[in-house]
């Protein structure tokens, strides 16, 4: 028996102690350097980073952009759990939603660095625009940080020493029993937050890389977004939970369960690839032109972006992840599985990085120039730190949480 | 988590438990217990509105005395303008808000009548030629533009709508700052809960919109106020 | 936020955003109340916590 | 409404700077900055960090010697009204920290409520606004020159030209106390119009038609303030921003770098 | 009653629920969100009165017209003087930004006395009873060696009454040694004294011009009088006035030209005399001007009955369009069609002297072009130069000298203007640094300069450096610590020009006779003094007929009593306008073609205006095959002012990158070199080297590099201190024969990747 072994999940194995402390320590450093570069942030003030006036929105937007996207894993299994009754997915929903959490609480925490005045930072709730786009982005992010932290609790709630106090049984108990409406405020929520940073460059009618025409109050990447993020969340899901067997070196959910996801997946990033090429097309051909400008001028005459972006996007992280997704064979097969929900995660975060990032890069007045941009290692610490962050919680929930249901069944104990 | 954690948490739990069946066991002990429960909510309730209410302005707001006496009341009767014979407009339109010694000398060159009070202001200040350090009750932060042409002139109201019937005040109230945010306490007004009687108790932005809304019928644009 | 804000209009825009809000807001606090006070009573009826949670 | 306030229509202030006049001599910047408490540091030279609400963009014709020419071009904020009533810039801002005076037509910045999301930079093709990367500080004694017009502002928030809006409300102040409610064309002009050595720049209300704006410019109200004038136009008009800035030019290269045209329209 | 922790529980939550029944978490979030709002450490300026004072900018000698804007007893901005003859409400960047100078880093608060190795900025203050007391007595003793000759000053001009206080005290003491900064408008002085015989000054009436081929003069780059040059463009914009502007690099005078001739740098004379050959050929020219007034317009002889060719068969001779071509690099029909054009123009106007008009122009060249002017009578007439005379307000009682004073005063001076070499010279402050490393013992034993920062502004820094070690005193007036201050052992800080009164006469270039004053802005920051009165202070202290030279109780009361009836104007409005119609002397009203004051004595017309040299530069020229120049830029202070940081924020990023200087270079010529766009390269001259960068550019020819000038300090503040390379560092001076001035116009260069 290890020392915390009174914690651990019933009927499971897990790592010795002093081997958990050791995994802890070393996280524990990124994490701290990751402190130490917000900490600069927030008392010498953002001269700390390489963003100018040019990059006003970079590394961090995308950070929170991406880490949004690959947590959307959480509101759509929730969708699919608790709404579609798609009951099977119950097996991998615990873990689809502490990676959830994982990446919203990471996408306040760099909001909190990124923004000029942090301790002001509340005047998007009080006095809010409610034209804007982040302000659309800041309620729902919020509120569904509220949904992510109730669907928590209870696995919290479950370990085994927490579980024996009565209240927080109860508590938990009955937390699950309404989880459905909670999932589906969440969802509704997530569609809305998700399609509001679509919109955050879509509705940049200055930026013309960004910029997209409009479907009701809102430019169409409104839903491509929520679209991307249901279709390449739950590959990311998948892909962290392959990774946790992968280092626990055991099997802690059923096969049909990813399968099943991976199906959906597959089938909703099918669609939303095609959706994405009749939005590339109808901007290449439809909205830049009246604007002045060729497509092919984004991509050329610089260093940095060129049609590479779009074939990596649309093509390798799209049409060849989605393919290998809803065909049987390759969906089941241990390595085309591997590289479709890879390629997949990357796909929209290289998406995430056309949209904020590619979008400040090209010169808008004719006699301007390009304007390129690498982070200071305070921003690539403070990205990496919500990382770092992440695999902490992963690691102490693993341990002490009964996040995997099927873990017992699928690994028991011999001895 | 070490192992002394672990008791702890199974220590506390047991507790927990126990408590529940101690309650179930002393069922006659409930009701004096629920006495003491409400007893103590209600002593935590009393207490933080004392606190509130009562210590927390005490201690929010610093006081100073005005460097010298001054009444409004006397020097009414005495000039022809009204309160624009000292607080006047500069030619450009500006507001000349709180007089400089330049005006008070215009009377006060030498000490008028018999008060202590005023052999010291002349003697300290009009002899040696220096400034009074007048505590201004009505100074907004620096991220405020407010146009006294505009209200008195334009919109033609009384000095007293917004600063009160202070021309019929013998003598300067203490000046209370606010130790956080430096302000001058007459802007959130001496009602700590904010609520305000008259339109001069307050003179927060709500406070400015609230009229502009009424009188105007439109939200202006933020800079006509703001700088 | 609310209607006492500065910003406030009583116009469509802030009707349909804040009506959403509010109303995602007042349901996740209902949920949340009604989960809280019947964990407490729950647990007062001495319900020593058997059941299974799925 | 405002009209009542004003007993006049709603003003629209803009902006004609003739690039043939023009010698980029930089004066229209240091007026600005010396009227705007705008702060300096000790190393100015990466443009994009650099704050400078009036900017003197130096174009040329792409061309090489002998046919090679070059051209200056001021670059205050452009006060957008955006052809369909909305700036690029105010719309995105989520604390209402920038907005539209539909009075005078000038777009306003408010440092104290600016939280320094920097949505508003993202959403201007101008590159009007700037971000107080650092805290502003004023060497030696150097604080006394600061204007008590202007709020010196804070690290972490956006600035931007605001067509020196204090100097509307100064004139504004003296025209109540002498009993007016209007302004002569000559009491409110911006800083940097004042100093142009070259009188390169007039300023005036675009609406009324005996300003010198109005006459040169010929702002076509019926197609969202498109100038007559052949020699006028302004910069990146396509984009639909509907700025307030207009500029004149004899030679067509310069009128062509005002925006942008695909190889098949050339 | 027992007190569990159910208690406790209630009691928290009764109090939590209390405090929230109380204003205090409400409260204090308002209050939390104001103090957000308005941090105290961003200032919050006071408010007050405004008001307004009227003066005279002090920052070049164009003399604009400022109004300074006030808040109670601070300055908060500067502007133009509207209805100012020079500036009327325009104002430039420099002018603009005066209150960060005045309100700086880099004043000298008090008088300082040197107590380390001279520029190791280690000082004593000192107070100004014992400066002047020690200063006195060291000139006394100086004085009673019997050698006067040995106090020299250094000066930015020669007008005003301080100028004049100091002028007279080198007098009396018994020294001709008054030096002063040198300019175009020497050069344009030497040759109205050789080819008009007048000893006035030049002004410009390009408002009334119609054509203006400017070889060179940044008109629009800070020439001579910065605001109105850029005035009078708009003027030449509105009449369509057409500008020609000739140099090897696209200024901005070039850019914004009707249009822009790309010369080889240092051929101009050549140019001016082709299209005075075209002009001549054509018979284009004002036959009446050159018959009435010209001499030496055909043959003639001089006083020994020596014969001479004229100018129209030098020009027709030696200047064809084909030879011209080929020297200048310009075309043939560009020749012919400039020449056509500035001919048949109603009032065309020739300009030389390039970039801000802050260095002087070789003197071939300047004759060449003021003979252009001759040949369509664009001398005193409306549009063209005009013979300005020199202000003549400053009349003070001719001073007592004494033996040693007579005796002194007659020695030739030590730059040897004046002399037998440079006769027309006036002052030949470039020659001070040859003429005392030539010799073991410095001709000057002390320095005094005001208004001027030589040890900048001077060609070949090195030289200069060894120079200023070997005169055993310098005083600087300086109100700033400039490299000249720092190099000093005495500083008697000045007031800046927006704390004293100080009076300024016609601006040059100026074809207005004006007078201005300009006046305390703001009561003294420091303990300083105008220079007037420290001067007047110390012939005090000096006794005997020094001190009688100067009978004022102190500078106010000179000034008050030498402007007499007109100060009470001048206090009220700030300038006067002297008398508009212009009495010009008659003896300007001739022009020299042959120039005989420089030529009689030479048999082979060497130095006659027809007629080009192209100049040696100094180096080898396959070890330097380049060719450096440099150019100047309103953007940037290159004279006796440091540039202000707001006026630093608004230079390009390709003119000064994080700490270097960018060099203009021709595309064609950087890919021979293998350089692109910022490469970081070494730049040297035969005299010195440099880090920079590399910036291309279209509008430069191929085989030359161009250098900002005005960068490259090392005195002053971090705001401009160690940013760019001083220009006058990388450079020898070249004398010209004539008029003794520095004739540089470029320095063979090469540069290398670092």
């Amino acid at each position: 028996m290890d020392l915390d072994s009174a914690l651990w999940p019933k009927g499971v194995q897990r790592c010795t102690f002093p081997k958990f402390m050791i995994g802890i320590t070393v996280v524990s450093v990124v994490l701290v350097w990751g402190v130490y570069a917000a900490l600069l942030c927030w008392f010498k003030g953002l001269n700390q980073t390489n963003m100018n006036d040019y990059y006003g929105f970079a590394l961090w937007i995308w950070a929170d952009l991406a880490v949004i996207a690959l947590g959307g894993g959480a509101f759509f299994t929730g969708f699919l759990r608790y709404l579609v009754k798609k009951d099977e997915l119950k097996h991998i929903i615990n873990y689809a939603v502490l990676i959830g959490f994982i990446c919203y609480s990471s996408a306040q925490l760099i909001l909190g660095i990124d923004v000029g005045q942090p301790l002001r930072g509340w005047f998007i709730f009080w006095h809010a625009n409610v034209h804007s786009m982040l302000t659309e982005v800041a309620f729902c992010l919020s509120c569904y940080f509220v949904v992510l932290c109730i669907e928590y609790i209870p696995l919290i709630l479950e370990n085994r020493q927490l579980d024996k106090v009565p209240f927080f049984h109860h508590l938990g108990h009955n937390m699950h029993g309404i989880m459905a409406i909670f999932a589906a405020t969440g969802a509704f929520l997530s569609c809305f937050h998700q399609g509001s940073l679509g919109g955050v460059s879509g509705v940049l009618f200055g930026r013309p890389f960004g910029f997209r025409e409009g479907v009701f109050i809102w430019p169409w990447t409104f839903f491509l977004f929520t679209w991307s993020a249901a279709a390449c969340g739950p590959c990311f899901t998948i892909l962290v939970t392959k990774l946790t067997e992968a280092i626990s070196k055991k099997q802690l959910v059923k096969p049909n369960v990813v399968d099943l996801l991976a199906k959906i997946s597959g089938w909703m990033l099918f669609t939303y690839i095609i959706a994405k090429t009749v939005d590339t097309w109808y901007w290449a051909f439809v909205t830049v032109p009246s604007k002045g400008f060729n497509w092919a001028f984004f991509y050329s005459n610089n260093d940095f972006y060129g049609t590479w972006i779009l074939w990596l996007e649309i093509v390798i992280c799209g049409y060849i992840p989605a393919l290998l997704l809803i065909t049987k064979k390759t969906r089941q097969t241990n390595s085309t599985l591997w590289i479709a929900i890879i390629l997949a995660s990357i796909g929209v975060c290289v998406n995430r990085w056309a949209l904020v990032l590619q979008v400040m890069a090209p010169p808008v007045m004719p006699f301007d120039t390009w304007a390129l941009y690498i982070p200071s290692w305070q921003e690539v610490a403070t990205t990496i730190l919500p990382v770092a962050y992440g695999v902490m919680l992963i690691m102490i929930s693993f341990r002490y949480l009964p996040i995997f249901p099927q873990e017992r069944e699928l690994n028991p104990i011999t001895n | 988590m070490s192992a002394s954690d672990d008791k702890l948490q199974e220590g506390a739990t047991d507790s927990a438990i126990n408590a529940v069946s101690r309650n179930h066991e002393k069922n006659e002990q409930a009701d004096n217990a629920g006495g003491i429960v409400i007893l103590f909510f209600i002593i935590g309730l009393a207490a933080s509105m004392i606190v509130g209410w009562i210590v927390f302005p005490k201690l929010l707001y610093s006081q100073k005395d005005q460097p010298i006496s001054f009444s409004h009341a006397i020097h009414n009767l005495e000039v022809e303008d009204g309160c624009e014979s000292c607080h006047f407009f500069r030619e450009d339109g500006t507001f000349s808000g709180v007089p400089k010694l330049e005006q008070c000398i215009d009377c006060h060159e030498e000490v008028q009548g018999e008060s202590a009070d005023e052999a010291y202001f002349v003697e300290e200040y009009v002899n040696k030629g220096r400034e009074v350090p007048w505590l201004i009750y009505s100074r907004q932060p620096d991220c405020v533009f407010f146009s006294h042409a505009a209200h008195v002139k334009k919109g033609e109201m009384e000095c007293n709508t917004c600063h009160g019937p202070i021309e019929d005040s013998d003598n300067l109230k203490p000046y209370q700052e606010n130790r956080l945010t430096g302000v001058s306490r007459d802007i959130w007004g001496y009602n700590i809960g904010g609520f305000k009687k008259n339109i001069w108790d307050r003179m927060k932005m709500d406070d400015c919109a609230e009229c502009h809304k009424k009188s105007l019928g439109v939200k202006d644009a933020c800079f006509v106020c703001h700088k | 936020m609310f209607p006492f804000s500065f910003e406030w209009a009583w116009d469509m825009s802030h009707i349909v955003f804040m009506g959403g809000l509010w109303y995602a807001l007042s349901i996740i606090g209902a949920g949340l109340t009604y989960c809280i006070i019947k964990a407490a009573v729950d647990t007062l009826k001495g319900d020593a916590g058997t059941g299974d949670h799925h | 409404m405002k009209n009542n306030h004003n007993n006049g229509k709603a003003k629209k202030f803009g902006m004609v700077i003739d690039l043939d006049k023009c010698t980029g001599c930089g004066s229209c910047m240091v007026a600005c900055m010396s009227e705007n408490n705008v702060p300096f540091k000790a190393d100015e030279t990466d443009k994009r960090l650099s704050i400078t609400w009036m900017l003197v963009y130096k174009l040329n014709n792409g061309k090489s010697h002998p046919d090679y020419d070059e051209c200056y071009l001021p670059r205050p904020c452009m006060q957008c009204e955006g052809d369909h009533g909305h700036s690029p810039c105010v719309s995105v801002c989520p604390a209402v920290a920038t907005d539209y005076s539909h009075e005078t037509g000038i777009v306003s910045q408010i440092y104290t409520r600016c939280f320094g999301c920097r949505y508003c930079m993202a959403a201007c093709p101008y590159h009007a606004r700037y971000f107080n990367w650092w805290d502003p500080a004023w060497p030696a004694d150097m604080e006394k020159y600061l204007s008590p017009n202007v709020s010196p502002r804070m690290r972490g928030i956006v600035e931007k030209c605001g067509f020196c809006f204090h100097r509307y409300q100064l004139a504004m102040d003296k025209a109540y106390y002498e009993g007016r409610d209007e302004l002569e064309e000559g009491e409110y002009q911006t800083s940097c119009t004042q100093a142009c050595p070259a009188g390169a720049i007039v300023f005036g209300d675009l609406n009324n038609p005996k300003h010198a704006v109005h006459k040169i410019a010929l702002p076509d109200s019926k197609h969202g303030g498109r100038p007559k004038n052949p020699n006028a136009f302004r910069l990146l008009e396509r984009l639909g921003t509907n700025p307030k800035v207009y500029y004149l030019s004899s030679r067509k290269w310069v009128r062509d770098s005002g925006d942008n045209y695909r190889p098949d329209e050339k | 009653m027992k007190i569990d922790r159910r208690s406790f529980l209630a009691l928290s939550i009764g109090s939590t629920a209390g405090i929230h029944l109380t204003p205090l978490p409400w409260k204090l979030m308002d209050d939390m969100s104001i103090w957000t709002q308005n941090w105290p450490w961003t200032p919050v300026p006071q408010d007050g009165a405004a008001s307004y004072v009227n003066s005279v900018c002090g920052l070049c000698t164009a003399g604009c017209g400022i109004r300074v804007r006030k808040i109670e007893n601070r300055a908060v901005k500067i502007e133009g003087l509207p209805g100012h003859p020079v500036n009327d409400g325009r104002i430039c960047s420099l002018g603009l930004s005066g209150l960060q100078l005045l309100y700086g880093g880099t004043r000298v608060k008090t008088p300082l006395k040197r107590i380390g190795e001279r520029g190791a900025g280690q000082w004593q203050k000192i107070s100004w009873k014992q400066v002047i007391d020690e200063i006195s007595k060291k000139l006394s003793e100086q004085r009673k060696s019997g050698n006067p000759q040995t106090l020299g000053a250094i000066c930015n001009s020669d007008r005003g009454t301080t100028s004049h206080l100091l002028n007279r005290f080198l007098t009396v003491y018994g020294s001709p040694n008054f030096l002063r900064t040198p300019s175009v408008q020497s050069s344009y002085e030497i040759a109205t004294t050789i080819m008009n015989g007048s000893s006035g000054t030049v002004g410009f009436d390009l408002e009334n011009s119609d054509y203006i081929l400017s070889f060179g003069s940044g008109l629009l780059d800070g020439w001579v009088s910065p605001v109105r040059m850029i005035r009078a463009h708009s003027i030449w914009k509105d009449k369509k006035a057409r500008v020609v502007q000739i140099e090897p690099r696209l200024s901005h005078t070039a850019a914004k030209a009707d249009q822009w001739i790309a010369i080889k740098p240092g051929t101009n004379a050549a140019l001016a005399l082709g299209i005075a050959h075209v002009i001549i050929k054509e018979k284009l020219y004002d036959k009446n001007f050159v018959e009435k007034y010209g001499f030496g317009f055909e043959e003639w002889k001089d006083e020994k009955g020596q014969t001479h060719k004229g100018f129209k068969q030098s020009v027709l001779e030696n200047y064809t369009p084909a030879n011209v071509a080929e020297i200048t690099g310009i075309d043939v029909a560009a020749i012919i069609s400039v020449a056509k054009d500035f001919a048949k123009s109603a009032k065309p106007v020739a300009l030389c002297g390039s970039g801000d008009g802050g260095a002087p122009v070789n003197l071939n060249e300047m004759m060449a072009v003021h003979a252009l002017n001759a040949l369509k009578g664009a001398i005193n007439n409306k549009g063209g130069l005009q013979i300005v005379p020199n202000p003549d307000y400053i009349l003070w009682p001719e001073s007592e000298m004494d033996k040693t004073a007579s005796k002194g005063i007659q020695t030739e001076r030590v730059d040897g203007a004046g002399g037998k070499k440079y006769a027309q010279a006036r002052s030949l402050l470039n020659r001070l640094p040859e003429v005392i490393n030539a010799s073991s013992e410095s001709p000057l034993q002390t320095l005094l300069v005001y208004n001027a920062n030589p040890i900048y502004t001077m060609a070949d820094s090195v030289a200069v450096k060894e120079a200023f070690s070997k005169i055993p005193l310098i005083v600087s007036f300086s109100p700033y610590m400039d490299e000249t201050a720092s190099y000093s052992d005495y500083i008697l800080p000045n007031h800046t020009y927006l704390e004293r009164y100080e009076d300024s006469a016609t601006p040059y270039g100026s074809v207005q006779q004006l007078i201005s004053l300009a006046r305390p802005v703001v009561d003294p920051l420091f303990n300083t003094k105008q220079t007037g009165d420290v001067i007047i202070s110390l012939a005090k202290a000096m006794g005997g007929h020094i001190a009688k030279a100067f009978p004022w109780k102190n500078y106010r009361a000179c000034l008050e009593k030498t402007l007499g009836d007109k100060w009470k104007t001048l206090a009220e409005h700030g300038y006067i306008v002297a008398k508009k119609d212009k009495a010009p002397d008659t003896a300007s009203a001739k022009f020299d073609f042959a120039a005989q004051a420089v030529n009689t004595d030479s048999k082979n017309d060497a130095v006659a205006p027809a007629d080009f040299k192209p100049a040696d530069l100094d180096g080898d020229v396959t070890a330097f095959p380049l060719v450096l120049i440099p150019y100047d830029t309103m953007r940037l202070a290159s004279g006796f002012v440091g540039t202000p940081p707001f006026v630093i924020k608004t230079v390009g990023d390709y003119i000064l990158k994080e700490n270097d200087s960018c060099v203009d270079i021709n595309p064609q010529t950087a890919a021979k070199l293998g350089l692109t766009e910022g490469n970081k390269v070494i730049l040297t001259t035969p005299k010195n080297k440099a880090s920079v960068r590399v910036h291309l550019s279209e509008g430069i020819l191929p085989g030359l590099i161009a250098l900002p000038r005005g960068l490259g300090h090392s005195a002053y503040d971090k705001f401009l201190a160690g940013k760019g390379v001083n220009f006058n560092a990388l450079y020898a001076p070249m004398t010209d024969p004539v008029s003794g001035l520095d004739m540089t116009w470029g320095v063979r260069a090469k540069i290398s990747k670092a």
